[in-house]
């Protein structure tokens, strides 16, 4: 309780006063109040779409807030822009890598406040100085004059960290930091985090890995659909309970996982490689079975899935479909032959923003639903009603834009529109991304009822709940390999992280 | 009511013809019944003045005399507007005898392809190297006259007509056409350009390369463009008809025709102050000899054209 | 927390009528423009309103217009097309050189539409095969196609097309009504069922508002998109035709500049340039205007690059208003 | 020397010097310092040009009425030239430099308030502006006799044994290098076009940082406007008509992407210079002029299809064989 007192004796380096937010048909923030101590890591928590980055974003003056105050050192601010959190003494490793990939490490570390010479000119020697002083003390071995573009993840990621020091801040916001990074980076950030500490920084700490929250955080706070329903001390409080804070109920209820009987194999892939992205693909899927693929992110799951489909080219390997060998170029020979993929990014490969819900549903299937190449919109709004309706889709009508959906309604239809191609099998990549409990448990009670009638699934997830859950059979994926199966009996959360970050079972 | 003859030329905008519209509005005034059109398109293409002659059909002026900007591509157009009774003739630059009832040019063919030569000989008593800018490759007189100027050239000895070049009627491309035959003929002693464009580009071109005294730049030109390269030097002199007399004259044999002359070969057609015009077996007349300007005359023509 | 019962919801498949959106629409906002530049005209010039005046004025934008459907669907599915005044200038070249050997009408026509192809073909490889930008792509074969009939023509023109020929430009189907324009009319219709009533038009949307959700979704992305480069160099072959036809006579220099008439007419139409929306009603309602325009500023002698600063303002004044007028709304109901 | 071969600036120097030995092949004379000079001042005004429709293309944008721009400043310089040939040529400038800047500025201003695409804006202005010249000029042209001998002399005036026209690029290349490379602003034309969605993060107003990359190619487009005038001694509506194509391909070939954020001062160079070499040489080595488009057609898109190789994005190595071991 020392700790307690020392807190509240402190004034809070920044301070958020019933902030709200919302954006066209969601309310990402509602009255949401927030305090950072200075020498203090405060960890945020909260499922996907909470309102987490949303709150780091109008704490760096990306967003504005609809209502509420933002009070630094006790006195109301504003960020207008995202150089003015800057000069206030905020800064951020946001959760995405916005960095930019043409231009070389040390100016995406000083974009922005570059030092500069007598004459106003930007100095590039004190530039790369500088930059290579900072790459060091964050712990990474990178050559400042390189471009971004050869970076691979982790170290990109590195190199935003090193952009967040770059500004003297009082304030150092980090949103799911170690998400994309390996074991011995993600104990580099811990030590770098402990330093900031000691020098007085006020942080917040984004995650969904309770271990390192428990390793590294003071104080904690949880958002559950934009609300804040708990603050304390870390030392006051066991993982089950800041869970249930999250959810808001026991967690074993959202997979209705079905039990069915599986049957014999449909997808066999054996000896799948491509030069750079996975190697030794084998496995088998039979039928009616939930198959997940757990990993890291970046382990080459998606790439894997993809080249299953046709988007890019394995260099070796072969597939077969009800023990057919199957080529397949294209992603639409793979939905000719029965093989489906719902991608994980929904902006970009799933949803097309700017055609109505109808016509993103019946698109891989206009050929069951036209006549001779011509449309036929009434067996189009059949067919889309049928598939949305079962998915308990949100919508005033179905002829409106996807783009105003809100982001889980938006997967529904994403997940409808392969649904509708009728396939035998269907790889779904993180099908429950960002969208709420109550949609989760439908697309789960949807894909259960279709493995009842026969259909293989392939899940890719990186929620452990999820493929505890949901799967009959994990393979887990690292580096672009396979590491490990488990049977459904034999799952657990720990093994299932240990093979992934390649930890052996005796450390 | 009054006689609407259209003047259609090449482009508006440009000098020469800026002259000629003077002419036609002398003539309209002369003859007190008719008003002038002058119209044509931005830039000197055939496409816009199919355009033009398009809407002259539509509001049906009773004659259209133009300066083509392609021999061939008016014709259609042209027709068109002479199936619906309007008068059509072509001066200056010609269009194809189908497609006018006659053409006047400015001054005969072979008169102006001796002229253009023997400017540029004059000046080159032991003979030596000349070159050709020429206009736009879709004009038709420039081929024409240069045609003619090399069927004559034997009486000029020692008159070597090296290459043509195409400047395209534009600034830039005639000043660089004229910087490469610098280039790739050093020994050249004249160029020759029957446009008015080509003309300046090149006497400009000469006198940034240098070269004045040692290249002189002739042709076809007007006086009010090319009096400063003639007291610069690089151009000794050059010759033109003078386009207020076309215009008044385009005009008066518009409104002749208008009146009910036929135009047939052997036929006059009335010029007001310039006389008659008699057409030969093309249906085509020239209006008069080209005159030349020099330093001693070339200031009193420029107040004018 | 209750457990959410999976009640079916049905979700009505249009919330607005029809007629209720077309009111709303673009294309109306054409219409009205059409109408108050036909009704002004009418009044400007006592000869604007003759059949046979109307009917000379179509020929301003029937070549065009034919480019510019096909330019929309290329444009609606993300990309550009800058060579089609070039693929007009080559395929007219083409078809005066067949003449210079002697061929007749039928052959004249396909060398025309054959060159189109052939164009639209590189094009499309270029774009398509290689993955390069079409922008870039078009104004390297602009150059390129034009180049190559200056090449063949240097500065001699191709004339003496057989009189059987002339009809495509110059000859009328009945009364007032030109070839020309009953086959812009009847490509008005085949474009207008291709982007709206096929599965190839949906397509095209799907491949311009998200090309990578098109291709996982089992759209042949690189097949429609050749196909579309095809068509708009087909397109160009056709107007070569009818303009070579028109003119009578091959030069290099034919359709200078037609490109940028063409897109703007597109986009004058409402097809976003960015690429996923646009309808072919709305092109067709633009290439009256522009026609209109040009006609009745013609009558009044009024020259042709004034016309352009109109067309030049209409193009972005119709871009910028409903920003600004939804902004002024945005305002009022703060 | 695979890396070497990979740096576009590098590839188009040797393009650029094997070009010259094949003109050196069948005419000497081309590669005499003095026609060298020759070429490099017929190609200072492409060079001028290409500096800002760089600034434009780096930041994702497009600059379609720079031509018009030039031509309009261009009468308007030939215009005061005439009416008033006392005005000092220092302060003509000034104000076209001026006049241009703000032409540009329309175009900016509609792409950043309005957020319509810069294609559609500059497709617009280049008729409107063109349109303007007429509009001013009621179509005449303005010739020699008509300008002062001091406006005419200005671009050819001999200074260290090159023309002050070529200084003026020199000039312009010297400026726009450094602000390219040395001020924030010049970076955040990369950073704008690189990735518009992280600058916002970084605190760059993309709207205005692209307003500006107009401005500054206004500014060169008004530029250029005085000194082609000058230097052709003639305004008329149509100068440099189509001359915005040459300047975008000159950027192409110089490997600046049309997609936006990679590009560099010396690309825009070496592309002008490309071109500019092809221009000059043709009529002296006796190819027909004629076929000069389709050269340089033809030389664009082997430029962006090399370009587009360097750029091809490598799939991702996840595989990490060596540490796997
Ligand atoms: N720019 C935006 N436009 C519309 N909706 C948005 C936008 N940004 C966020 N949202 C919505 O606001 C809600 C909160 O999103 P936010 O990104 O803050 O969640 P999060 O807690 O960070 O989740 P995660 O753990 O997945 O990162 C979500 O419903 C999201 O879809
Ligand atoms: N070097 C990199 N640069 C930029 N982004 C990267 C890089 N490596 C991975 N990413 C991004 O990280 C995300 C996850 O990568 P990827 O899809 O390959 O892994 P995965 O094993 O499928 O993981 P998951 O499906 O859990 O996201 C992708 O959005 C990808 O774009
Ligand atoms: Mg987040
Ligand atoms: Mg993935």
């Amino acid at each position: 309780m020392l700790q307690e007192t020392t807190t509240s004796r402190l004034k809070p380096a920044i301070a958020l006063e019933g902030i709200s937010k919302s954006f066209p048909g969601v309310r990402a923030l509602s009255e949401v109040s927030l305090s950072l101590y200075p020498g203090s890591v405060t960890a945020l928590i909260g499922e996907n779409g909470a309102g987490k980055s949303t709150l780091v974003k109008i704490l760096t003056g990306i967003y504005q807030p609809d209502a509420g105050v933002i009070r630094v050192d006790g006195e109301e601010t504003h960020f207008p822009t995202a150089q003015s959190a800057a000069y206030a003494g905020v800064t951020a490793i946001h959760q995405e890598t916005v960095l930019f990939d043409e231009l070389s490490v040390a100016e995406n570390i000083f974009l922005g406040h570059a030092p500069r010479n007598r004459f106003g000119l930007i100095d590039w020697k004190k530039l790369n100085g500088d930059a290579r002083e900072l790459l060091r003390r964050v712990g990474a071995e990178i050559d400042p004059t390189i471009r971004l573009r050869d970076l691979g993840i982790a170290n990109k990621h590195m190199v935003a960290i090193a952009r967040a020091l770059s500004i003297d801040a009082s304030v150092v916001i980090m949103d799911e930091p170690t998400a994309a990074l390996s074991h011995k980076e993600i104990h580099e950030l811990y030590e770098l985090i402990d330093r900031l500490k000691a020098d007085g920084k006020a942080i917040l700490f984004i995650s969904h890995k309770f271990d390192e929250i428990f390793r590294i955080a003071d104080r904690y706070t949880v958002f559950r659909d934009g609300g804040m329903v708990g603050e304390g001390l870390i030392a006051d409080v066991t993982q089950d309970q800041l869970v249930k804070m999250m959810v808001g109920r026991d967690v074993g209820q959202v997979f209705p996982k079905v039990d069915v009987a599986i049957g014999e194999p449909v997808l066999t892939v054996s000896g799948y490689r491509h030069p750079t992205e996975f190697e030794d693909i084998n496995f088998e899927l039979r039928r009616g079975e939930i198959l997940g693929f757990y990993g890291l992110i970046g382990a080459g799951r998606s790439e894997f899935m993809q080249s299953l489909i046709g988007i890019t080219r394995p260099s070796a390997g072969a597939v077969k479909l009800d023990g057919e060998v199957l080529v397949i170029r294209s992603p639409a020979e793979a939905i000719e032959a029965g093989i489906v993929y719902v991608p994980e990014e929904r902006g970009r490969q799933g949803a097309i923003i700017g055609l109505p819900i109808f016509q993103n549903v019946t698109l891989p299937s206009l050929h069951r639903t036209s006549r001779s190449g011509f449309l036929k919109l009434a067996n189009e709004f059949a067919l889309a009603r049928e598939y949305t309706q079962r998915l308990d889709l949100r919508a005033a009508s179905l002829d409106q834009d996807v783009g105003t959906l809100s982001g889980g309604n938006q997967q529904k239809v994403v997940i409808a529109k392969w649904l509708a191609t009728q396939p035998k099998v269907i790889i779904l990549d993180e099908p429950t991304k960002g969208i709420d409990i109550g949609s989760k448990a439908a697309v789960h009670a949807f894909m259960s009822e279709l493995a009842g009638q026969g259909l293989s699934v392939i899940m890719v997830s990186s929620e452990i709940p999820e493929i505890t859950g949901m799967a009959d059979r994990v393979i887990v994926m690292r580096e672009g390999r396979i590491v490990g199966r488990f049977e459904r009996s034999e799952l657990s959360a720990e093994k299932l992280v240990r093979a992934a970050a390649g930890i052996s079972e005796a450390a | 009511e009054n006689k609407k003859i259209a003047l259609v030329v090449k482009a508006l905008g440009i000098g020469f013809f800026e002259a000629a519209n003077k002419g036609a509005q002398e003539a309209a005034k002369e003859l007190g019944d008719v008003e002038i059109i002058y119209t044509g398109p931005t830039s000197t293409t055939a496409e816009g003045q199919i355009e033009v002659i398009n809407s002259l059909v539509a509001q049906k002026v009773d004659a259209i005399a133009i300066s083509a900007n392609d021999k061939d591509a008016l014709v259609p157009a042209l027709k068109k507007a002479m199936d619906r009774g309007i008068k059509v003739i072509s001066w200056d630059s010609g269009v194809a005898p189908e497609g006018r009832a006659m053409h006047l040019n400015p001054s005969s063919n072979p008169l102006i392809g001796n002229m253009i030569i023997k400017l540029a000989a004059d000046h080159l008593p032991e003979g030596g190297d000349v070159a050709v800018l020429s206009a736009s490759a879709t004009a038709t007189n420039q081929n024409t006259w240069i045609e003619e100027m090399k069927k004559v050239q034997g009486n000029y000895k020692g008159i070597n007509v090296v290459a043509t070049v195409y400047g395209d009627d534009l600034a830039d491309k005639s000043y660089r056409e004229t910087q490469g035959l610098i280039q790739s003929y050093p020994n050249l002693k004249a160029i020759i350009a029957p446009t008015s464009v080509g003309i300046v580009a090149a006497a400009q071109a000469v006198e940034d390369a240098g070269k004045v005294g040692q290249i002189n730049v002739t042709g076809l030109g007007l006086p009010s463009e090319m009096a400063g390269h003639v007291k610069a030097g690089s151009s000794k002199s050059f010759a033109i008809w003078n386009p207020i007399d076309l215009g008044y004259s385009a005009t008066m044999i518009a409104y002749d025709l208008i009146g009910g002359a036929e135009a047939k070969p052997g036929a006059e057609l009335k010029m007001g102050r310039m006389g008659t015009v008699k057409l030969d077996e093309n249906n085509e007349g020239a209006m008069a000899d080209p005159f030349v300007y020099d330093a001693s005359n070339v200031e009193e023509f420029a107040k004018i054209f | 927390m209750a457990e959410r019962t999976l009640s079916p919801r049905v979700i009505p498949d249009r919330l607005q009528s029809r007629g209720n959106r077309l009111l709303k629409s673009w294309e109306s906002l054409l219409l009205v423009v059409a109408v108050l530049i036909f009704t002004i005209n009418s009044f400007a010039s006592p000869y604007f309103l003759d059949p046979w005046n109307l009917s000379d004025a179509t020929f301003n934008f029937t070549e065009k217009a034919m480019i510019a459907f096909a330019m929309a669907l290329v444009i609606i599915a993300g990309e550009i097309d800058l060579s089609v005044a070039s693929i007009i200038a080559l395929s007219s070249t083409a078809m005066g050189l067949a003449v210079s050997f002697g061929f007749d009408t039928p052959v004249l026509i396909a060398v025309g539409l054959g060159t189109g192809l052939v164009c639209g073909m590189i094009n499309g490889l270029l774009i398509t095969g290689l993955g390069l930008p079409s922008i870039v792509v078009t104004i390297g074969t602009m150059s390129l196609f034009r180049g190559l009939s200056f090449i063949i023509l240097g500065d001699k023109a191709f004339t003496g097309y057989p009189a059987s020929f002339a009809y495509f430009g110059q000859g009328y189907v009945w009364w007032v009504f030109s070839f020309e324009f009953v086959l812009f009319a009847l490509f008005a219709a085949i474009y207008s069922v291709l982007l709206h009533k096929t599965n190839f038009g949906r397509a095209v949307y799907a491949i311009g508002n998200n090309q990578t959700a098109a291709l996982f979704s089992g759209v042949r992305v690189g097949r429609v998109k050749f196909i579309l480069f095809l068509l708009t160099g087909l397109m160009a072959g056709i107007a070569s035709i009818c303009l070579t036809s028109r003119l009578g006579s091959t030069r290099p220099s034919i359709a200078l500049g037609v490109e940028l008439e063409v897109v703007t007419m597109v986009v004058l139409g409402g097809v976003s340039i960015l690429g996923g929306s646009g309808t072919i009603p709305g092109v067709v309602l633009a290439a009256f205007i522009m026609g209109m325009v040009t006609f009745g500023f013609g009558l009044l002698n009024v020259p042709g690059i004034v016309m352009s600063i109109f067309i030049g303002v209409l193009l972005i004044s119709v871009i910028a208003l409903p920003i600004l007028w939804a902004r002024a709304r945005r305002r009022v109901a703060h | 020397m695979a890396k070497i071969l990979k740096n576009r600036e590098i590839l188009l120097v040797v393009a650029i010097a094997a070009l010259l030995m094949a003109i050196t092949l069948r005419f000497p004379g081309f590669v005499a310092p003095a026609n060298l000079a020759r070429v490099y001042n017929d190609t200072s005004i492409l060079i001028i040009l290409a500096l800002g429709q760089m600034a434009v293309i780096l930041t994702r944008c497009i600059d379609l009425s720079m031509a018009a721009n030039l031509a309009l400043c261009g009468m308007v310089a030939a215009m005061i030239n005439a009416a008033f040939p006392g005005v000092p040529i220092p302060l003509v400038i000034l104000a076209v430099v001026v006049l241009g800047a703000l032409l540009g500025s329309i175009n900016g201003l509609l792409v950043w308030k309005l957020d319509i695409p810069p294609i559609v804006v500059t497709l617009g202005t280049l008729t409107i502006y063109r349109g303007t010249i007429f509009l001013l000029s009621n179509g005449a042209w303005i010739n020699a006799h008509q300008m002062s001998d001091a406006f005419k002399a200005l671009p050819r005036a001999p200074l260290a044994g090159l023309p002050v026209l070529s200084w003026l690029s020199v000039l312009a290349i010297a400026a726009v290098y450094l602000l390219m490379t040395r001020t924030p602003v010049g970076r955040a034309f990369f950073a704008v076009g690189g990735n518009p969605h992280a600058a916002v993060y970084t605190g760059i107003d993309v709207g205005r940082t692209r307003f500006l990359a107009y401005c500054l190619s206004g500014a060169l487009a008004g530029l250029s406007g005085y000194l082609w005038v000058s230097r052709y001694a003639v305004a008329y509506v149509d100068i440099a008509a189509g001359f915005e194509l040459d300047i975008i391909a000159a950027c192409v070939i110089g490997g600046i992407s049309i997609a936006g954020g990679i590009g560099s001062v010396p690309g825009a160079v070496l592309g002008s210079l490309f071109l500019g070499v092809i221009k000059n040489a043709l009529p002296v080595v006796n190819i027909s002029p004629f076929a000069q488009l389709a050269i340089s057609g033809t030389v664009i898109i082997i430029a962006v299809a090399v370009n587009a190789r360097a750029e091809k994005r490598k799939g991702r190595v996840i595989l990490k064989k060596a540490e796997a071991v």
